[in-house]
């Protein structure tokens, strides 16, 4: 089973042509990911080693059958690829880029909202199913395949606890990276409710960090909804108040939006939070025993 | 990026929302013929971004062009919380009737922009909505309805503002404060205070503004009103260097790659018992060069002693993080640095064996995060 | 039962210190309808014959339970009050003012549509729910209770075929006036689903005219979904193609937009037409029998 | 509302399309001036709003200003499809290597606004949607999107336009043609044909621009394009008396109050076997002037011979209307007219006693509208 993407992925990558996109594309693919198409307008009928390159999104869902996008276009350009993946038809988008001015992704976000569309990012690593499917910039060698729901807002954070899970001999179903950004197409309460339906999951780690107040609104929907167990880790406790450390989303505001607020907040619900990635690591596997 | 006063008056008046006349003023002469062209008394404001220059004395009321050159001489070089006053703001003196606060910002909770208006104003913000929440209206604009003028209506008569007059002032300033926040990609468009006159009239008497870092390309006219000399010099080094990099306390220097995980090794090392001396973020492509650069900000800070570079190959590639230190040990000066090394991920063995080859003294490997954080600590002390 | 309106309705007038909007208030209120509220800018606290007046839509549902709203202010504000009626929570709202521009009304629909919000009009007379409610500016008096639902897109065309039924002895669930503009917010569609769904209505009226595709796409809902009977009306038979007359709606788009070939499209699907306002009535006493 | 092509290239013009130099004549002699001061060869065109005026001899070239005077001197006053040439744009010749067409209008049943674009322009578009279908591409825009740059790729690309210039110039145009259909409130802006030169150039070389009336308040500068000596003097006549009518071509005046019962009227007039002889709505309000008014404008057409009032009063009231047939019978010379009265609901016996107690020979008074319709046919004969 796992989530977001699978065996079912037909991958057309807007942004084929540009070195990212190729780099990533073609290491998509080598995992096994089914990639159908590539788009940048004026190249159709090129390809990149055997994907075709089409002009549009909506060629590239009409001749190819992609399902599923992933976004490698500049900050500039990624509102309108979003928009014209979301309009012609896709269902799953991912969007890499990151630098995305707020105002457009705020806009972009009501739109694709009110249709269903599943859109992770922007400003994030991607989506891995380990076995299945490798959609954006995750090293896939790091993670085997399990029972484990990853999701988090931060990139190389998830790659550390994925590995010390990894050394604990325990895989993932799915491991998402929703973007450090303060507008992402999904939040972590739209991931968790994925893995709470996916059969593959049976332990949930939602990796969180200071600014917003994500964790906290996913600490009541989980104690609400959720019946597989969940663990968390938050980074940020040293930051100081005020000071913006990388993401825009970690600006801290007010009180709810420190690591500590936070872990008081998933700790209220019954959450437990690990001190370290090693921590975190240990815990799920006693929970896995 | 936070605009001065004087800057976001500026765009104030770009969307037609009333702003006392000012002048910019760099010297206490400047602030004399400032206050000449203005007429009548002045007030000369300090130009730094942070609260509470007022207590602090940055903002004096001078009577005349004489008056106002020696308020300017005062305030000219004051420390305000850490900042330095080099700007001022000559500006024609209001009479106060009544003081209001109106504010636009992102909520990223709710994902739209937040309104907030109360006729409280003048004070410090948080206090209002902790002692009296019933008196700050809330109000969100969804962004796929944009600005109603149902909106203005509902903040004005929600706070009690009972003259028509300035009802009418209040929703024309409401409805071009969020066109201001929206065509200029603002995270933040606050006025506190919003003053009444005694004749009524409507005027925003200061300006806290922050533009989406971004979007300003799209602004190339706002990026410009970047003020580098205002910023900590580290801080800007490091931003034109294109490293993310944040000062702490502390003793141990931190590189990571990554927000999330740079943000977690600081945590680690603290958890360990170190006190971690800055935050530094390679970012996700990280190669030689950036690692060079990080380690050029790193060491101006004096109070480095060891530094820990903690890497998870994605993009980055472990290879070449661990060329960028051999060249940076060419490079700069860092005998006298231990600096502990992990990595993992993409190329990570290349890069552990590209260290052994090179057979430095000062490069200590570590195998995993928490005993690469233990073993800098200890080398810190 | 009925549809829109009904005994629950507890009523908003916008504009209700207007002439029109106090004339219309007081009338529907005089029929029953149970007005609670109006809203002015300005003049809260002032009163409307015992109705009270608020500042805010949102003042009128919060302190008098409004979940109705009509709409009675002039064209240039009538988006604003639509917005502001939607977000202050209001369930339905009767748009009666006319000469709203097109594209204020096409971005307003496209936002309340998303939210379930039920809206009728622009430019139309309003929903008479017999009996129980009348929300707008038809006159109650031709109408009585029963089981025929009417659904027209013109105001006076309404009342004499209502006018019709009633000389048969026949009574109506509800009579809705969808308006003629361009872009209403419910369309026949919308209101026929209502209709199918009310035990009250046992027979369906629907009263088209020239323009548009409304009247071909209702009939291919019908034919799908609608078990009730369904007869209909239209209007414009002798209309000279590309002539507008009166409603901006009636513009003649192509021959699916003629009278003709909405009774074609009707007919085709087993919907029988009436050719004037009396054969129509006739039609449906004889179903009823 | 309609504009002439030249009014609509004005408002292509302010939103960046680019459009021929040229400029408005109304004499022979201002056509050579016109022609002179643009210089070299131009084109004199007729402006109607009708199609196939290049076929009725309407659009001309003239090789120097003596030959634009001349052809100006041809073409006004000629009549195209019952519109007299009362204007002429004289415009710079263009050389012509392709010709598209490209519009954006409303589509009412998708309550979205619809591109259309094919390569194969200067034609009638209805062909080319018949005959080749896949020419002709098809897109909305969504209006809580709003206009991005996609939707001009798919339209550039789906029509197959090859050469990366022209791409380029036609995606600029179609987001500048939606900018021209938001802002300006369209309902409809058609460019046929978007020529290309053989230089590469792409240039709107014809337009056809319809403005929403109901919006025509926000754009006063628009409204004053209305060219009211155009228009047919009694629909002229009766917009000024706020009269909605429509001229049809029967012998029965028709009267009724809101669209949909007079279009109904007309409907059962000609189902009885007679001929109406236009289309007259009081409108929702109704007063006694308004009937008057109506009146005046039915009777200025020579063909009437009866008039037939079908009023179902809601708002209006039937005493009021015919308090206003009474007065109009004092004011207008109507003694000729036979006048069938239906009236029914608001203040209907009110209505009825009036006309009953002032016994006029020319009121005949019916109980149903299709009685009324009967009567008022036998009385055309």
């Amino acid at each position: 089973m796992a989530i977001i993407v699978d065996n079912d992925t037909r991958l057309v990558v807007q942004g084929l042509t540009g070195s990212e996109g190729r780099f990533h594309g073609l290491r998509n693919r080598a995992y096994g990911t089914d990639v159908v198409a590539g788009v940048t307008p004026g190249k159709a009928g090129q390809d990149v080693e055997g994907i075709p390159v089409f002009n549009t999104v909506a060629d590239a869902v009409e001749q190819a059958g992609a399902n599923t996008s992933l976004i490698f276009v500049p900050a500039r350009f990624a509102a309108d690829a979003i928009y014209e993946a979301v309009d012609a038809g896709i269902e799953t988008v991912i969007c890499i880029t990151e630098h995305v001015p707020v105002h457009q992704m705020l806009k972009a976000y009501t739109y694709f909202r009110g249709r269903g569309t599943t859109m992770i990012g922007p400003n994030c690593p991607g989506v891995l199913s380990p076995g299945k499917a490798n959609v954006g910039i995750i090293p896939a060698e790091i993670f085997t395949e399990g029972a484990v729901g990853l999701v988090s807002r931060s990139g190389t954070l998830t790659y550390q606890i994925g590995h010390e899970l990894t050394q604990l001999a325990l895989g993932n179903s799915t491991i998402v990276g929703i973007g450090g950004d303060p507008v992402v197409g999904s939040s972590f309460i739209d991931v968790i409710a994925k893995f709470q339906d996916d059969p593959q999951t049976e332990l949930i780690v939602m990796v969180g960090e200071i600014g917003g107040d994500e964790e906290e609104k996913a600490a009541a929907y989980i104690s609400e909804h959720v019946t597989k167990p969940v663990l968390s880790y938050i980074a940020g406790f040293s930051a100081p108040p005020g000071k913006t450390m990388g993401h825009a989303g970690a600006i801290i505001s007010g009180a709810s939006g420190t690591a500590q607020g936070k872990k008081e907040a998933l700790e209220a619900r019954g959450i437990q939070v690990g001190t370290t990635p090693t921590e975190v690591a240990q815990l799920v596997a006693d929970r896995m025993k | 990026m936070d605009l001065y006063e004087y800057q976001g008056k500026e765009l104030f008046r770009r969307v037609g929302i009333p702003v006392s006349d000012g002048r910019l003023a760099e010297t206490p002469e400047e602030a004399r013929r400032a206050a000449e062209e203005i007429g009548g008394p002045v007030v000369v404001k300090a130009q730094v971004m942070t609260g509470g220059r007022g207590k602090a004395g940055g903002v004096k009321l001078a009577d005349d062009p004489a008056d106002a050159e020696a308020k300017a001489k005062n305030i000219l070089g004051l420390d305000i919380n850490g900042h330095v006053v080099r700007r001022l703001w000559i500006e024609s003196a209001s009479d106060i009737a009544k003081e209001y606060y109106l504010s636009v910002t992102f909520d990223r909770g709710a994902k739209k922009p937040l309104f907030m208006f109360t006729t409280q104003g003048g004070v410090e913000i948080e206090q209002v909505a902790q002692e009296n929440p019933d008196a700050l209206i809330r109000l969100h604009v969804d962004p796929s309805e944009g600005f109603q003028p149902w909106v203005a209506r509902r903040l004005v008569y929600g706070a009690g503002v009972e003259d028509p007059g300035e009802q009418k002032q209040i929703a024309a300033i409401v409805e071009k404060l969020y066109r201001a926040f929206v065509e200029f990609d603002a995270m933040l468009c606050e006025i506190n205070p919003l003053i009444v006159t005694p004749d009524g009239e409507v005027r925003a008497l200061d300006s806290k503004f922050t533009v989406d870092d971004n979007a300003l390309y799209t602004h190339p006219d706002i990026a410009e009103m970047r003020d580098t000399a205002a910023a900590d010099p580290l801080e800007t080094f490091a931003r034109e260097k294109g490293v993310t990099y944040v000062k702490l306390d502390g003793e141990v220097g931190i590189c990571g790659n990554g927000a999330g995980l740079s943000m977690s090794t600081v945590d680690v090392v603290a958890h360990v018992g170190g006190r971690p001396a800055n935050f530094c973020d390679l970012g996700g492509g990280g190669n030689a060069e950036g690692v060079v650069d990080a380690l050029e900000v790193i060491t101006r800070d004096p109070q480095v002693k060891s530094i820990f570079f903690n890497i998870f190959g994605g993009i980055t590639r472990c290879d070449e993080v661990a060329r960028g230190i051999l060249e940076a040990l060419e490079r700069l000066d860092m005998s006298t640095y231990p600096i502990v090394v992990r990595l993992d991920g993409t190329n990570a063995e290349e890069g552990r064996k590209i260290l052994a080859d090179a057979g430095k003294e000062n490069i200590h490997p570590e195998a995993t995060m928490l005993d690469g954080a233990r073993r800098a600590v200890e080398l810190a002390r």
